[in-house]
């Protein structure tokens, strides 16, 4: 979801003549026809993200609640992926990247409403002009999501939320903060549309040739996500980075928990009772199921599978990798003991953290990224939460807010060639394998504008969504029923019966 | 009659009921228990979040026992059960008025 | 495994100028190679769906049955995976696959037994003409679909069935119904054959050369199976529709296991005792990974990595969410709580529906169709059961019988492009991009006829196999054995020692 | 990681036109791009052998634990995971497969720390001429192989070490006894490069021509790792064939298990105490995923996506059906009862003996490998480890290293024309498709000196590495603590709180 | 007052249980236990090793009641939980001085 | 000396056991149980099948102690143990004969 070519990934096309000469009609103007390398990779991609999501994150965030909650942890988390897998059928994939026209900045439009006008042999375009991949296939992709964002914010409310609050919670969520800021960050312009627009300019004789071609180029360039096409007067046309979601699916996800967290209130018997996880055994499971999904993740989000593809791949392993083991030595000099959920908890945190960077910084970036994300979030996790005291019971806003703040300003950073980065592209650069100019100072200044207006938008609108929930259907479970545990209270089962 | 209650460290089970079985005891009946007394815990930590754990998992084991037998099986289980550390269990004897087998509703010492 | 080339497959194909280069020296004859894409997607299927079988349904299974019949459950599963892989290298693929001469319409042939003749370089024809894929790969692809189908039937009579009885009859079985059966639906013709033959027609200028060219074409289209064909009189040459194995896979496990399980009677205890799963978390891990597994069930049986393929994909994905959102739905109205055993199993129910669909209809019928399986399948999983009071343990009839029947029926339906489907097509049919002719009532009748022939063969069969099994080695095990557990009783290993 | 190219492979190859105009430019010395397909197959491949390890290993041995010590498991194994991760990437990547210079027969350089020089751009040889794939993809999958060795090792003194020795052991087994054996085995010539120099002596014209190419092609084959190269005078040239890392990966780990079990000592109670696996569910679920992804270990090994790729896959498929089943019918005769545990131990020998022969010999070859490893691998664990009292805890010796030596010198035999074998591959003889001239003795003898040498480097290395760690921090934890569990006792954590 | 313990085969709970509440006996409390008797266990084989497993789940029941209701108790649970086969369990009969009931104070016979 | 054993509603423990500590009860054991009394239970649903589940998740309490301090005891588990709701559980007071501390051998009141 990347919305720049990176400048190898351009080298390496550039390079393969075969290639070129499939993606020269491109520039003419013809339709390409996807690669089933390209279509193996991204429905690969898609069904690891689904794998993410369940059983992954299910058994994740379950191994860490009481047993007598097992089962709300895991229902809520398959319903929420069952629905969001509905709406985005009918309306979300139109809202997040259909047409807005002239709201197209803010929003996409109603003209793919059940994937009006879509069929096998539509397509949608790459980062490599020349190369499209088959519009189900990016349907699909995106679909997984749509689903595992949401689901991402019940852990921080986990324990204590009626199931019918959460249902209506992500219907609302998902439609007036998801998707519109998911078109604000990956609503961006077909690469062939521009490059075709710029080879035309090259080549116009005329003056108004040129202004026509050079109006295109504007349109075009207009016509996309605010934060993706750097909108905001001060961005000055700069758009934030986010390779895989940094920002729409984690500070999003991370800040929406915190304000539930806390708008839900605390689980009874917080701070008095021990509540310690009942299943490491599953959340170990999770995590690692997390890390394998987490590879169509980030680099399923090159959209092919190609050199930059392979670059996203191995910095999603050694941020992994680092932040793992930071975590795990961190907790094992300060707190005396080398934990498991401490280990994982650095993996996940790398994962979050490396997301928004995996395409654009260089492996040792990533390393170093890995390496430093891990004291940070386990600051947050341990210090600030006992110091605000708020019950974020499974740290969404510590590992998934936190992480994703330091992966998207790191990124920033990090794709700088200088330091080992993959640099910025401009599709209308054609004459040097679309070489863009890196400034640290505006991408910073995007970065920070994409971060804050995420956290603004997610953190305010989720704060009345969830009064708007209390008053429809009330959030919370009767004391009882909650001490009894959701699972009997609200599903009528029980996870084990040994 | 007497019932033997004895609480006792989870490894020494086998060594117990060896000692036990050589005393002629037929049979006996365990379950665990969490037990909480001088010997200290230990502290679990979870992310953030510190546990003191006082409650360790030890055994229960009931005997039913002849009277005249109560101080055999005494001495079987403590000298089998101790380890010389804090947190090596107690003995508790309760009187027993009747038992009977289920399966032949033989009653008392026949019982056992 | 569809036999027909969906009209979008080849648009897609058609349009791509590149493809039809490759394409092209196949209608000459010469051969095509396989494309390291189409062979990446079909490996990765194959092992998709071998991680269906274990550990996906295993665990979905084993956690439904108590404790003390867990290891039973696993281990049931897992050899019977081993023993079809053995088997099916053996004879099976031969039997399935093999050329059958005289016999081919009702059974493969032996001139692959042992892989006979096959080696790296051999390839296997795709449903596009000018495609193929290393045969290794579809032999593998299929050998899958061969494992899980008797496994599928376990759950019938889980809990009560001697081990050896499973084993002894999982060798019948596939033999005597399973190879014959898969034989009539997959065995097709090789699209390549059918278009040089029509190309030959086209060209044919004599009328000995032309009636030449539609005597081979009409011998090709003979030799198939009477199913896949459409020979039997009243389907008047129209095939039935199966994309991915509704008929062949659940049918015909769901009725062998109904069967099964009113042969081998009910657990003792059954209807008085309660029996609720012991582990519904190891459910849930089971049935996502079916679900995860199940498009390459799906989207891999179109052998290729294309815009059909993402199409099936996209069919599984919407499909499975919706019957997963409408069980939970109608349970909650109906029973008053919304379970996590529902939403799986409506899940699973969805899967089952849309498999012989995924390629055929279009993503609104899949959404369609998954709403309204579930409540069919939770009405006969609770008061038809009931009212019959047969012990189908795991509900293999209910979910897998049920739930293909009502698959294979709306496929006839929602194949016609007026309901959004890919349409029908016809390989002689070179001129317009192979386009066939849907014609409803046909359709219908072939779908209905490939049902009941299922349901009758593989139920009136395995009554018979199941007979012979009681009579070899005997069915049940002692009702000690069975109160103790088949962990202990069969196995000697018990599946927990907390 | 084969070092030569099979014949199939290359026979497929010359077929396709297509691709022989790819790869055409490499003879003349292009640089030739990688295809969107073998690059999807090899990211696939890598994070399958991820799943291998987390969680697949985890679990499987995990569950074979008692309680107590469940989480030191998890935690040792994930933490080695990422320990590899980070050693990898900055120098076990170098000195593996970086250029050693004149040391080149015996372990890589440095010029490759911290992936110097590597971009998205930077391309691998794979074995077919004028075919590559991504380096970093290349760099990724050769490091799931690093991860998941030394976590193969643990298994054996399970239950009793202490982590801090387990974390250093690894940094120091993995930095003197991996990466130079990997260089050994895997460090092999750019088949371009020889393609290349044999086409110039073709084409040579006066004699100092010919020398001059002939010096060539002696260099690049000179340049290589001892084992690849059959450098040793006893070898004669005839390198050890090792397709996906027999030695490497299982006899390597195999024997260091052995080593350590035996020098750190029995487990407190071994022998007195039973010692029941807690979850043989958790080990059935690994014994799973190990099978599913070891697709990616063998067949991914083949480094593209192509037929003979599929065979590799086959081969993995049939002997790990086949050896699981002999196990189970093995056992079920000589114990009286078909456990699951044997079922699952049976699986993984046979994925084992199949790793080094998965891409050289056929599939019934395979289908006899996995029926006859299984015995000899029960025959250890049972009779051989009671006859001599060690206490290999997780039979990481009885069944990796045994299994391990069975397949590499089985591997000698079935690579062989005559028992269904893909035969010898010689890159100089480009006249007749690379056909390379199989000879049994010399072949064995590779074979042999291969299995030996690894069991004398790592079972010698191993041993003075463990007394240096104990030395530095002591191998073994306090007894109470070892009866406390290592859970608490080491990591502070329980893994069930039920 | 008595406290009647059963040690019981699983499978037996709900007719024991229903058994009682004929009786008019409105509570009782069960534990999962392992009971070691003359019944014997199984062997269990993981790969090489074989253990013998001679402790045997069982539940035991325990029912507080009154002096005049312990025959019935004891019949009521004889009748129900035999199989005639061993291991069918034991039934004790304990004193039991106090009894109170904790949401109301109620003492004795009026806390059962 | 008196054992008190007591049936309680498990998120009472904590409290129980610091009052008992306050009081100067060195230890006590606990046990999971499953109690059927007056307290209702729930019913469960899988797929068809419905269960009336009547047997409901409580903790044992069992405490030895010297006869003097029994009234405090049971005084201070009622106070910390009522909810005041059905279920909250009973307390039963049985004699203990003899106690001994398995570690050092020590009798009846020293060993508690
Ligand atoms: N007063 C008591 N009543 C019942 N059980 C007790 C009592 N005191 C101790 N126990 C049990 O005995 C176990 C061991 O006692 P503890 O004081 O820890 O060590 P020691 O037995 O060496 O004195 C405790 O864990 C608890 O289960
Ligand atoms: N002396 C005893 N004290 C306590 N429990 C006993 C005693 N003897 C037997 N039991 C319990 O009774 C159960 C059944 O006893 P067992 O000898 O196996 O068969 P039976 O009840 O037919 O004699 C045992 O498993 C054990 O739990
Ligand atoms: N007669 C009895 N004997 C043993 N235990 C009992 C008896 N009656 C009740 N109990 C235990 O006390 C618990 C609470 O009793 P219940 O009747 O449900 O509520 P209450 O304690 O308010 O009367 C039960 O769950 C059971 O464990």
């Amino acid at each position: 979801m990347m919305f720049r070519l990176t400048r190898s990934a351009v080298a390496s096309i550039i390079a393969g003549a075969a290639v070129l000469a499939q993606a020269a009609p491109a520039f003419a103007g013809n339709a390409p026809t996807p690669s089933a390398g390209d279509t193996a990779w991204m429905l690969t991609s898609s069904l690891l993200v689904l794998m993410m999501s369940v059983p992954g994150l299910a058994l994740f965030y379950g191994g860490l609640v009481r047993t007598k909650n097992m089962l709300s942890i895991l229902t809520q988390t398959f319903a929420i992926v069952a629905l969001m897998g509905v709406l985005w059928t009918i309306y979300g994939y139109s809202l997040s990247f259909g047409d807005g026209g002239p709201l197209n900045s803010y929003i996409g439009g109603f003209n793919k409403l059940f994937l009006k006008g879509v069929d096998a042999s539509s397509t949608a375009p790459t980062f490599t002009p020349g190369h499209v991949i088959p519009e189900y296939a990016y349907f699909v992709f995106q679909m997984t999501f749509a689903m595992i964002t949401p689901a991402l914010i019940i852990g921080a409310f986990a324990e204590r939320m009626k199931f019918s609050a959460v249902m209506l919670f992500t219907v609302l969520w998902s439609t007036i903060i998801y998707f519109p800021l998911a078109h604000w960050v990956w609503g961006v312009a077909d690469p062939n549309a521009i490059v075709d627009a710029a080879t035309e300019l090259a080549a116009a004789g005329t003056e108004e040739a040129k202004k026509a071609a050079q109006d295109k180029i504007d349109g075009i360039l207009a016509s996309v996500g605010w934060i993706a096409g750097g909108l905001a007067p001060w961005m000055k046309g700069t758009g934030a980075l986010d390779f895989a979601g940094g920002t729409v699916v984690h500070i999003n996800a991370g800040i929406a928990g915190l304000v539930g967290a806390i708008m839900v209130g605390k689980r009874i018997g917080h701070g008095r009772e021990a509540m310690p996880p009942h299943a490491l055994t599953m959340s170990m499971i999770g995590a690692s199921l997390l890390w394998v999904g987490w590879f169509g993740f980030n680099a399923g989000s090159n959209l092919e599978a190609n050199g930059t593809t392979a670059l996203a791949f191995v910095n999603t392993m050694v941020a992994t990798a680092a932040a793992g083991l930071s975590w795990l030595l961190t907790e094992w000099a300060v707190k005396g003991k080398p934990s498991l959920l401490g280990l994982i908890s650095g993996a996940v945190a790398g994962l979050v953290a490396v997301t928004p960077a995996s395409g654009f910084a260089g492996p040792v970036g990533s390393l170093v990224l890995g390496l430093i994300v891990s004291p940070i979030c386990l600051f947050f996790v341990s210090k600030v939460k006992n110091f605000f005291g708020y019950d974020d019971a499974l740290d969404v806003f510590g590992v998934h807010c936190i992480g994703g703040i330091t992966g998207a300003i790191a990124t920033g950073l990090l794709v700088a060639p200088e330091l080992g980065g993959v640099g910025i592209t401009d599709y209308t650069n054609i004459g040097e394998n679309f070489a863009g100019k890196y400034v640290m100072s505006t991408q910073m200044i995007a970065q920070i504008t994409a971060v804050i207006a995420t956290l603004l938008w997610s953190g305010i609108g989720s704060a009345i969504l969830y009064k708007v929930v209390d008053a429809l259907v009330g959030l919370r479970p009767a004391p009882d029923q909650e001490r009894e545990g959701l699972d009997i209270a609200e599903h009528g089962e029980r996870a084990y019966n040994y | 009659m007497k019932i033997v209650t004895a609480i006792i460290k989870p490894f020494k089970l086998d060594e117990v009921r060896d000692a036990l079985t050589a005393l002629g005891v037929h049979g006996l009946t365990v379950t665990e228990v969490k037990g909480y007394g001088r010997q200290k815990g230990h502290t679990e930590i979870y992310r953030g979040a510190e546990y003191a754990v006082s409650f360790l998992p030890k055994l229960k084991i009931e005997v039913a026992v002849a009277s005249e037998l109560v101080d055999k099986t005494i001495d079987a289980i403590t000298t089998t059960a101790r380890t010389g550390q804090i947190g090596d269990g107690k003995i508790f004897v309760s009187p027993l008025e009747r038992a009977i087998r289920i399966r032949t509703g033989e009653k008392d010492a026949d019982a056992l």
